[in-house]
């Protein structure tokens, strides 16, 4: 006799969807076990019933997709899983009870969460985030409902502050300073912000949070409308996340229908409603008030601070505009106290920071860490080190904004202070690791390429002093490079950043100052010698075959775009350089390392 | 009234005035090439960086308001380097001829070029380059000469309230034009011309017509419609090559079309230059004398027949008040008759 | 491209949702992109006439966000990252490869028959992937020059039901 | 200004223009201000900026609407009964001002009842504004602290244009809005010195500052200051003086600056007295349409060629400076006038201008304590009787000049010509920013004819719809009294049934076709109703 459905045991498949996973095909993947179970279910009356859960990002996404299966107590991860691989879990996991080996999650998985502390995280990689109950269920809206029944916006904005919690936009103000300023303002309408208009590129936390976790922004929102006193709160969303963009409406919808936004909430006289602002393509208006131009739909040109957007903000009236990270730590904090977040980190970087580590790293993917941490714990101990190990070269912080820290300040704790002073910013957390193949200069010229393009072009030192940057170490990679060129790169850089309007011309220098204080032998090198250290700049190359290992297969001058390499079949082959192009073809594809770039 | 010191001197300045206000206000010389005194601020040319003790990084003055017991310093070896680090900037991607623009000599760039003896640039790179000249008849719009301060956006939008033209792309792409780049169609104003500090913007009238030098200016009021706006005509020779306005005035320098380019009447060839009689029905050149001899032997003999009444004089809006108190007291006094009037009705 | 007819009534719709917004200007271009895939001249003159701002205000927010395109755009986008991770793991040469195999002189282009947009965006946050090409929308993981150049082959076969060259 | 000068004792703007911009309300009505006075435009923009609110009533959509929040679009010549209904509104709302109305004014009680007539719904059948709008309208401007009024000749030009500044002037009177900073009644002047003509008694029944000629102690003054015998009989006004030659009694003019042709209503008619006299002399600076019917034409000098005061709008006085020597053989108009006078045996040389400007302060105290040192930057406003007065910025401080404010009762009535099944549309006509006035001066500047290179007509889009007349096309417009061909300007901007031409071109002269009705005491004529018909070409 068949059992009920209701009286089975239930299975849970959970599987993730956050940018990695649906790229590796997290959805297709869910489809496959559908399939799969309900092929069985012809010939065969399963035991159990399955259910399946999509979630948000997990942070390990060089092995994704990954799955869970749950099966009551237990709970077995898969790594690497592509849809063909489903109806063998099916069938060897799910019915026959033997996990299977070979798709298992290995120690390098333990070894990435081992260093790790997961606060924010912990929820987005396990709840479903298109549901206001997962959130709920896992203590979310506790905190909002605790300081509506207990709590004065003074009482809110005191835990704030003695949480010790700072900016994880960039600069690393202290967020209760900010929200007691935007209180202490004179207005009756006021507003708060979520700036989500992650820019960074190499940077995916914001991202991540909202697509596996939106409810802990929105209610992080409401707590901070309620310290501040504003009744209306506004997302400004980079349309470039649909799915990001999707979900926040999907639980601004789902937050409304059950009575979590709105008027007089939770029985309190507090009411909040939000609003969703899509950015249009700007890196600028990651900046406050140039955001705050962009809702306002003008040109997201900054302006000019003070008066400062806690007194004159959106529509003139007082605003706090907080970052997405900060935000979401918030219903934590209220929920288990400011001295619990203040326990973790260092003295003056308190919590948990996330980064989203990439480049040329194993372990690559959205990681948590307790502030204080060694940047050589996150390369080696989480990253698992170098692809093809290869020998490290430096780690890139703070994106455009940031700088290159080099091997021997690996040492150096993961603070506000302690990064600034190698140079770099913690900024919202890319962390992208670069090796002994990559040029600084040219990765100074790709972070100068991106502000230039990105510069409002409002104040002069942005506008043409970024371009005059962008010029000499185009011409540096370039091999035309002159004497003086890097004094001139040092006084520009300087007055650059002094007298720039806002926060992206002022740190736009980083990229090259850090990478000149560190790595001015490679600057050296292009312009003295006309060479390329790490064999990056495609100028400074020259190609060719060397005949004695060259066994003529051809595959080569197949490969070559340009026609520059001629040579019979099975005899050495050779490279015009007049024609050749230096796109490293060849080099890529010779399998005897017959080619040689110097 | 805020208290503050600029420069060690202590200063009192009203509620809400800038930084770069108050030291204005005490003939502390600041400078600057995107703020105008009529115009909100903008803080993007960077020139007007103070240092203020105990903000760690300069300000602009132009955006800072005056605060009590502020400390500010406008000059300092740093600020003017800056300054000069800047203005080189600005000259790395701007045309270099001076020779032959029209601003040449009332250029507020060309003027701190040289003040900071900018003479060999640490700068060069790419300048922006326009091929297509804007046809509107009015304004010349060298947009390779702008420096994108934003006055004439500012004006434009604030004074004027038209808003014909804003800033368009970004970056070093970042041009001033109106929409989708096509010819200037706006009410022509000129009010962008008069706040431009470079010679990006100028009359198309007065190209090459003369720029300082054997210019005479003669101050004025317009006679076009009743507002009485006040005017500057530069003179050269005995032509007027171009109006202008100044800020200190009743219409604080702003003009409409009319005022602004409608001047060439004054010159024109089709003037009337000399007296006119009618003759076997045309009207034929005569002497002062003859003509005037037989106007009023004319009016005599109409005056003698008919009595005064049958003469009228009508009078001019247009002509001074003195002309049009003499022409009723020729009507009254002289011809007899309250027969006068004028064209106060249309 | 819609009659003008059709066309202003897409427009009266944006008109009426967000006419009373503050600051819509932004809105207005992206409903307007989101129906029509770009944003006609006649629509800006349009919004302009019935809302009493100026066309210009337009064209500078239009020319500001690279969100925005004044022109149609190619039926299929294709989009390579070239963020910090994506550009030190070869993104740049995936983004030459692509162009070179559509025949498109630069950037943000699309090709004559209308079926290809190239574009070369800024980090699309999916870093741990990198490098990534997107095509239309959908994120392609850990591409090649050469498995890019194979992905553009397959869509030209699915455009054109020929294998192309 | 007559109309003002019965209600007040004085005809001039209340205010001065520095003040608008802190007015709290505009209210506009019959001023297409941003074109024809587009300085003050731009103080009125100010004082959007500022927060102040519009009321714009035009049947034409005028660039003022933009910046409006309220637009009244009341159908041409219907002023006084949307006036009326909005003062009938204020009374029913209390929002008059009962102390100042006790204080300063006369005759309040007959006039109230006037009113009872007009009530809002009243107001919408004849006006064409509906109800809701005459009720905001009202108490945007009865709850308004510093309101100022505005008109120009939208209101004048008009067969009943006294009335309509009788019921501008019982608006403000009834409010109290007069006699305040910022706050009172202000008529645009259309040209540079309209103001300083009246001003100087270039006009039929006042000698220089308002002094009437039937007054005998007045014209024994200018007796003794002239030394003439002077006639006390009032003369004729401009549009007087035309039939008086057509009926034979005037026989010659002399016009000074002036184009009558060209400006006065009904051109063929026009040109056809002027025609008929056995003298007319023409003093100006361009061969205009009046030059050419001339017996004799005198050179002038413009503007730039000579020294002297203009009266602005606002009653100041500003200096005229002479810039460059006038050309040929032309001359100034005083040179000219002082030699004629001399032929008439009558000396009238002066030393220099500013003597004659000082014989205009000793007949008249309000000029005195001017003079050209004192204006040699920025001009002073009449009143200002002595060297040490600082000038008056605004009228009616403290009272009126004839002690107190009169409410003059005014009822609608139709225009002169109003539209019938022939002649079916109405017209107005007007300037626009470019060209001004006959355009014998923006003429010759080039740019500006590119830009406004010639006449037309505009038309509401629904009416040439109906006619398939397209924009761009060529119409003929008719009226009673001859017609014009011109292209058609297509468009939302006028109202139903009515078009608008400008007046400023020759080619296609609007006065071919407008009505020389005048207003019984203004003599103004009806410039903006007169009933046309529009053929396709």
């Amino acid at each position: 006799m068949a059992q009920s459905d209701e009286t089975k045991k239930k299975v849970v498949v959970r599987v993730c969807i956050g940018t990695g996973g649906l790229a590796a095909g997290g959805k297709e993947v869910i489809e496959a076990f559908k399939k799969a179970i309900s092929d069985f279910c012809v010939d065969i009356e399963l035991d159990f019933t399955c259910h399946y859960q999509k979630v948000g990002c997990r942070g390990f996404c060089a092995r994704d997709v990954l799955v869970d299966v749950v099966d009551g107590d237990t709970s077995v991860t898969y790594q690497g899983i592509k849809p063909d691989i489903a109806k063998r879990i099916v069938q060897e996991h799910l019915i026959n009870g033997q996990p299977v080996k070979e798709w298992l999650i290995d120690d390098s998985y333990y070894s990435f969460h081992s260093k790790q502390m997961k606060v924010l995280l912990k929820d987005c990689g396990t709840i479903d985030p298109e549901d206001i109950q997962a959130y709920s269920k896992v203590g979310g809206y506790t905190g909002i409902r605790k300081i509506l029944s207990t709590m004065t916006p003074e009482d809110v904005i005191a835990e704030i502050k003695a949480s010790g919690i700072r900016g994880r936009g960039g600069a690393g103000f202290p967020t209760g300073v900010k929200w007691e300023a935007c209180r202490k303002a004179q207005g009756d309408v006021k507003y708060i912000v979520c700036n989500a208009d992650e820019g960074d590129p190499g940077a995916f936390m914001d991202r991540s949070i909202i697509e596996g976790n939106p409810h802990s922004v929105i209610e992080g929102m409401m707590i901070a409308a309620y310290a501040i006193g504003a009744g209306l709160g506004y997302v400004y969303i980079r349309a470039e996340y649909p799915a990001a963009v999707e979900r926040l409406k999907l639980a601004i919808a789902q937050a409304h229908e059950t009575g979590h936004l709105g008027k007089g909430l939770f029985g309190s006289d507090f009411s909040f409603d939000l609003r969703i602002k899509l950015g249009a393509g700007a890196f600028v208006c990651g900046e406050e008030t140039a955001l705050i131009a962009s809702i306002e739909g003008e040109r997201g040109m900054p302006r000019a601070k003070p008066p400062f957007p806690v007194h004159r903000g959106l529509w003139g009236r007082p605003t706090v505009i907080n970052n997405v990270e900060t935000l979401s730590n918030i219903p934590y904090i209220i929920r288990n106290g400011a001295s619990w977040y203040s326990s973790i980190g260092t003295d003056k970087s308190k919590g948990t920071k996330v980064f989203a580590l990439t480049g040329k790293i194993r372990n690559t993917g959205l990681i948590e860490v307790p502030m204080g941490i060694r940047l050589g714990e996150i390369i080696y101990d989480i990253g698992g080190g170098i692809i093809g190990d290869k020998k490290f070269k430096a780690v890139q912080l703070g994106g455009p904004s940031g700088g290159c820290i080099p091997d021997h300040l690996l040492d150096t704790p993961v603070t506000y202070e302690d990064i600034v002073r190698t140079g770099a910013i913690v900024g919202s957390g890319g962390m992208v690791v670069l090796d002994e193949t990559d040029c600084m200069v040219n990765i100074a010229k790709f972070f100068l390429e991106f502000t230039q393009a990105e510069s409002c072009g409002k104040c002069v030192p942005c506008r043409i002093g970024t371009k005059r940057l962008l010029e000499i170490l185009d011409r540096i990679t370039r091999g035309l490079g002159k004497e003086g060129d890097i004094e001139l790169l040092e006084a520009l850089c300087s007055d650059i950043k002094v007298a720039s309007l806002c926060g992206l011309g002022q740190t736009a220098p980083n990229p090259v100052l850090s990478t000149l204080k560190y790595f001015r032998h490679e600057y050296e090198a292009h312009i003295k010698d006309k060479k390329c250290p790490a064999k990056a700049c495609k100028d400074l190359l020259i190609y060719s075959i060397l005949e004695d290992i060259c066994k003529g297969c051809g595959v080569c001058k197949r490969a070559c775009p340009a026609g520059a390499i001629s040579g019979d079949k099975k005899k050495p082959h050779k490279i015009n350089a007049d024609l050749c192009i230096r796109c490293g073809a060849c080099f890529d594809v010779c399998k005897f390392n017959s080619v040689n770039r110097e | 009234m805020i208290k503050l010191m600029i420069d060690g001197k202590t200063l009192s300045v009203p509620d809400g005035t800038t930084v770069l206000d108050a030291a204005r206000r005490f003939h502390i010389n600041i400078p600057t090439l995107c703020h105008h005194p009529k115009l909100t601020p903008f803080g993007g040319c960077r020139l007007c960086l103070v240092e203020i003790k105990g903000i760690p990084r300069p300000v602009t003055s132009c955006t800072t308001p005056a605060a009590e017991g502020m400390e500010v310093t406008t000059t300092s070896p740093n600020l003017e380097s800056l300054r000069k680090t800047v203005l080189e900037l600005i000259l790395s991607d701007h045309p270099n001829d001076c020779m032959i623009c029209e601003r040449a000599g009332d250029c507020t760039l060309q003027e701190l070029a040289y003040f900071y003896g900018i003479r060999k640039n640490r700068f060069s790179g790419e300048r922006r380059t326009y091929s297509k000249r804007d046809g509107n008849p009015f304004i010349e719009r060298d947009m390779e000469k702008c420096i994108l301060c934003g006055r004439c956006v500012k004006v434009c939008d604030e004074v004027e309230g038209v808003a014909a033209i804003d800033f368009a792309y970004r970056g070093f792409k970042s041009k001033i034009c109106p929409p989708y780049e096509k010819d200037l169609n706006c009410e022509f104003c000129g009010q962008c011309v008069a706040v431009c500090p470079t010679g990006a913007l100028t009359g198309k009238a007065w190209k090459q017509r003369g720029r300082q030098k054997d210019v005479r200016e003669v101050d004025t009021t317009c006679a076009y419609c009743g507002c009485g706006c006040s005017l500057t005509l530069h003179v050269q020779g005995n032509e007027v090559i171009r109006v202008t306005s100044r800020e200190d005035t009743l219409n604080e320098g702003w003009l409409c079309v009319k005022g602004r380019f409608g001047y060439n009447f004054i010159n024109s060839p089709e003037r009337l230059k000399k007296p006119l009689i009618r003759k076997d029905g045309k009207l034929e050149e005569a002497s002062w004398e003859t003509a005037l001899d037989y106007v009023a032997g004319r009016l005599k003999d109409v005056r003698d027949k008919y009595g005064p009444n049958a003469i009228a004089g009508l009078s001019s809006a247009r002509c001074t008040n003195e002309e049009n108190y003499l022409f009723q007291k020729f009507i009254r006094g002289v011809i007899g008759t309250n027969n006068v009037d004028h064209c106060a009705r249309y | 491209m819609l009659e003008e007819k059709d066309m202003n009534d897409v427009l009266d719709r944006i008109i009426a949702k967000y006419r009373e917004d503050e600051g819509n200007v932004i809105f207005l271009l992206q409903e307007t992109q989101d129906a029509l895939g770009y944003i006609p001249e006649e629509a800006v003159a349009y919004f302009s006439k019935k809302l009493d701002i100026p066309s210009s205000r337009f064209y500078g927010v239009l020319t500001f966000y690279s969100q925005f395109h004044l022109k149609p755009r190619g039926k299929n986008i294709l989009s390579v990252c070239c963020g910090t991770a994506c550009h030190v793991k070869g993104g740049t040469k995936i983004a030459e490869r692509i162009q070179r195999d559509l025949g498109l002189a630069s950037d943000g282009e699309t090709t004559e028959d209308g079926k290809f947009t190239f574009e070369i965006v800024r980090c699309v946050g999916a870093c741990s992937i990198a490098p990534v090409v997107l095509v239309n929308n959908k994120a392609h993981a850990e591409m090649s020059a050469d498995s890019a150049s194979k992905l553009v082959t397959e869509l030209k076969k699915k455009e054109t039901g020929v294998g192309a060259k | 200004m007559a109309g003002l000068a019965t209600v007040f004792g004085s005809g001039a703007m209340t205010n001065s223009m520095p003040e608008i911009e802190n007015n709290d309300l505009l209210f506009v009505i019959g001023s297409n201000t941003t074109e024809t006075h587009p300085i003050i435009g731009l103080k009125m923009k100010k004082a959007f900026r500022k927060g102040a609110k519009l009321i714009v009533a035009d049947p034409r959509k005028i660039d003022l609407v933009r910046f409006a929040d309220l637009w009244l679009r009341q159908r041409p010549g219907t002023d006084v009964a949307l006036l009326n209904s909005i003062m009938h509104v204020i009374l029913r709302e209390g929002l008059e001002d009962t102390e100042f109305i006790n204080t300063w004014t006369d005759d309040f009680e007959s006039f109230r009842g006037s009113l009872a007539e007009f009530t809002p719904e009243t107001g919408e059948r004849i006006t064409g504004v509906p109800k809701e709008k005459i009720i905001q309208a009202a108490l945007l401007y009865g709850n308004a602290e510093r309101p100022g009024i505005y008109y120009t000749m939208g209101i004048t030009q008009h067969t009943h244009g006294t009335e309509n500044v009788y019921a501008i002037a019982n608006l403000a009177l009834m409010t109290g809005n007069l006699g305040k900073e910022s706050t009172g009644v202000n008529p645009l002047r259309g040209q540079n010195n309209v103001q300083g003509a009246t001003d100087m008694g270039c006009t039929p029944n006042m000698y220089p500052g308002y002094q009437r000629v039937d007054v005998p102690a007045v014209k024994e003054k200018f007796e003794r200051e002239w030394n003439v015998r002077l006639s006390e009989k009032v003369g004729l006004t401009a549009t007087e003086m035309l039939q008086a030659i057509t009926n034979g009694s005037l026989k010659a003019m002399y016009i000074m600056g002036e184009n009558p042709v060209l400006s006065d209503p009904d051109m063929g008619h026009t040109i056809k007295a002027l025609k008929e006299l056995d003298l007319l002399v023409v003093q100006d600076i361009f061969m205009t349409e009046t030059a050419e019917l001339a017996d004799v034409v005198l050179p002038a000098a413009s503007f730039a060629e000579k020294d002297g005061t203009f009266t602005n709008t606002e009653r100041r006085v500003q200096r005229v400076r002479r810039a460059v020597n006038s050309p040929g053989e032309a001359k100034r108009d005083s040179a000219i006038i002082a030699e004629l006078s001399r032929l008439f045996g009558y000396d009238m040389t002066y030393h220099s201008d500013e003597a004659v400007f000082r014989e205009i302060g000793r007949l008249w105290p309000a000029t005195a304590g001017i003079s050209y040192r004192r204006i040699r930057k920025i001009g002073v406003q009449w009143p200002c009787p002595t060297p040490d007065h600082p000038g008056t910025q605004y009228l009616f401080k403290g009272g009126f000049p004839r002690g107190k404010g009169r409410f003059t009762a005014v009822s609608y009535r139709p225009s002169a010509e109003v539209p019938d099944n022939e002649y079916p549309y109405i017209l107005s006509t007007g300037r626009q920013l470019f060209q001004y006035h006959t355009g014998t001066m923006t003429r010759k500047t080039s740019a500006i004819e590119t830009v406004a290179p010639g006449p037309y007509v505009e038309m509401n889009d629904e009416d040439a719809q109906g006619l398939a007349v397209e924009d761009g096309q060529k119409v003929r417009v008719s009226s009673r009294r001859g017609s014009i061909e011109v292209s058609a300007h297509v468009s939302e901007k006028t109202l139903r049934g009515m078009v608008f031409i400008p007046f400023h071109f020759k080619e296609a002269a609007a006065n071919v076709l407008t009505n020389p009705a005048t207003d019984p005491v203004c003599s103004i004529p009806e410039f903006k109703v007169c009933a046309v018909k529009i053929e396709s070409l």
